[in-house]
């Protein structure tokens, strides 16, 4: 099936087409199930003046974190974005554009746009700093506001094993946002720590089926834990 | 006396019903886990997909791809079940969650919520804040019950920007436990040797105090 | 963990609480994947009034089909109600209601339902009678209309195997819109052809996690096959 | 002379693009993938929640969890993926589809199609078709040109109940291949041994006719 066969083998290929001011949707909550390598592609084109829509931006050094270096990304749109010195750096300086967006309303709004839901509503953020300026409704009594949904040019995915068809699984909670992004994306990049034959994974334990997924990459992941903590054995 | 974090803790454990699934926000919600009573069995779901979380890993266990919500290592328990973001999010926000327990900066006489700005300062973002208390059955809010300058946190309206409005129905501070109902904080217990007039002092929304008011048990 | 507990053992105890005029969200695409014996339940009940949301509404003597024998069903929600001649003459009566819903969109009401998003804007049936009487809103020039989500008092789902907890997962395309129901229901019955400890079932590969199930059934199935296609080996 | 059934499955076969995901409506469509190209792979979307159908299962392959949406026993193709109805649609509605070929009762010259419902019949359901001409991002009508009376169902407007407005740019009937644009039929090929007199004539919406037009090459 050389029409499926989705695997490139080089980090240029897996990002190819990615320029200047286009919008990339990445996959990970934190630095969990982040796709690392393609990360690192972005930085070494130099694209700037992207839109990056991810639960966080990384760490200083690490993650998205690095694009922030080169001054690549114009706006994020995030949940969260408090583990990032340079990031706020920017932020005060008017460097960089941040709209906060409930960690909910975020991943259904990748969802949504991936599914062709053009905007849904939600009780979440009705009454704050969120709920402003968008349109309120009341069904059945309570009022929600109307968010819409998000689509990327790029998808960067993070998937644990992938098969020659786009076919993924995701390991532990480094699934988190990678299956959304994934079905978000006009061009969906996956990257994975293993590479498997069409037909290994069973058909009905596959999180994101191929069809939303248009490159597949093998990386090398640093997996680096933010907050490692432990009990004594 | 004042309650210690773990007090605080202690006593919001007391409201865990067998069989209940929660979510526990950072800080004094998350020590809520250590304190379940016995003979009561709870299931703790972490917002970034994660339900059935277990204590942290030991050294042979840590596994960057298993953390929770506060992006700390974890281990999920016997039964656990792991899922995307927009799962999650379907189960808090659909009120299958059954109690969130989350911290606060102001709670105010009609339910509202303020814990994730506080203007002037830099905003690092709500994360699933907002979700979880559009979507939660039963809320509870830990925190002190006055400022470090002694002002209340317990206000007519909250100044600070919302985090949700009209969600919140149950308040355990170092000092009590409250229940909003009718636009009114209504005091249901006090912490063990602090009085009703210290309470109400502390309290800058409407407070109603009915009958005798009994001492936490721990 | 007793609290989690969900199994109940017989059909009474999996269906106590279902009364009159209720809504009922059933899994199921024709007679693939239908929870068989909490159907066979219902009908012994003898409850009446009931609307039932479905893709399908089964064929004559089977699946929700045996429901219209007495007339226990007063609405029905559904993509397609081809197969039954009861059906059709109790609608031709006007002894039964029918909200024909578009496969997609119903799929996507009970997920909402359960999801707690009390509607979605979605081009399905824009210029059809599915939109008559319904908002139309331009999203980037597209016409979408609003559709309300589906919640229902019981939702009875068919699962291959569920653990004490409630964790489900689905065989083959028995899958179709069990794991919607199944998030859609105040109370949500899940008959499964095997009950396992919690544990057997990996964490990543649950399709209902246990937080949307209050009962566990086992069930015994005929699994009639409506349509039989061979070819030669 | 008219196309067959199979013959019109084989002109729309041509049209499948190597790596494309199709989904095939019941009748003439489903024929369609008998005849895919040599050298082409296609993958077939089930909108009960099957990517990769493979053919019929032999008598000791028969499941009755293995169903396709015209309810009929199928088997997974290698490399096949199985999800719920939500996700089903979610891909169809969101255009990850390439291509959807369904029959159709008329078609006009706006791209709008009517393939559900006639009034005074009675009406059994749309089933997943409105969801996806919604969605797919090419959609081929197969039907015959006319109806046993002669009558076209190729019309300036439909005049039974919509399945779609706006959504339809490519027909293929037992007498010709079309593409709508600009409100407009315009003829692409002719069925082998049909005049382009006969297909005018056979169309009642507006009909371009440019150059030369070919026949269909099988």
């Amino acid at each position: 099936m050389a029409g499926f066969d989705k695997v490139v083998s080089s980090y240029e290929e897996a990002m190819a087409g990615l320029e200047d001011n286009m919008t990339v949707i990445a996959g990970g909550f934190g630095l969990c199930g982040i796709p690392e390598g393609l990360i690192a592609q972005i930085k070494k084109m130099g694209v700037s003046g992207l839109t990056v829509v991810s639960n966080n931006c990384g760490v200083d050094g690490f993650g998205l974190g690095i694009l922030l270096e080169d001054r690549q990304i114009r706006k994020m749109i995030a949940s969260y974005v408090g583990e990032n010195a340079l990031f706020e750096k920017q932020l005060l300086n008017g460097e960089l554009e941040v709209e906060l967006t409930p960690q909910g309303t975020l991943a259904e709004k990748m969802r949504a746009g991936g599914a062709g839901i053009p905007a849904f509503y939600t009780a979440t953020g009705y009454g704050t700093p969120v709920g402003e300026g968008k349109e309120v409704r009341e069904f059945n009594g309570r009022p929600y506001i109307l968010e819409p949904s998000i689509t990327g040019d790029f998808a960067i995915v993070k998937a644990w094993k992938a098969d020659r068809y786009g076919n993924c699984v995701y390991r532990h909670t480094a699934q988190n946002f990678n299956p959304m992004a994934a079905t978000a994306g006009k061009i969906t990049v996956v990257e994975v720590e293993e590479i498997v034959e069409p037909g290994e994974i069973p058909p009905s334990q596959i999180h994101t089926p191929g069809i939303y997924v248009n490159r597949v990459i093998k990386g090398n992941f640093e997996k680096r834990i933010e907050r490692k903590v432990t009990r004594s054995a | 006396m004042a309650l210690s974090r773990e007090q605080i803790a202690m006593r919001v454990a007391q409201e865990f019903k067998d069989g209940s699934y929660i979510n526990l926000g950072i800080g004094i919600p998350t020590l809520a886990a250590n304190y379940v009573p016995q003979g009561i069995t709870v299931m703790l779901q972490s917002e970034n997909g994660l339900l059935g979380m277990g204590p942290y890993p030991t050294e042979e266990q840590v596994d960057a791809d298993m953390i929770n919500a506060g992006k700390e290592t974890v281990t999920a328990s016997t039964g656990a079940s792991i899922f995307s973001s927009a799962e999650s999010f379907a189960m808090i926000r659909g009120g299958h969650v059954d109690i969130t327990v989350l911290g606060a900066f102001e709670v105010d006489q009609n339910g509202n919520i303020a814990s994730w700005m506080i203007p002037g300062k830099l905003v690092k973002g709500m994360g699933g804040a907002m979700d979880l208390v559009a979507g939660a059955k039963n809320i509870i809010v830990t925190m002190t019950h006055a400022d470090k300058h002694g002002n209340s946190k317990l206000l007519e309206q909250c100044t600070l920007p919302l985090t949700g409005v009209n969600c919140i129905n149950r308040i355990i501070t170092d000092l009590a436990m409250l229940e909003i109902r009718d636009n009114t904080f209504h005091l249901l217990e006090r912490a063990p040797g602090v009085s009703v007039e210290e309470i109400k002092q502390k309290t800058a929304g409407k407070l109603v105090v009915e009958g005798d008011i009994p001492e936490m048990q721990f």
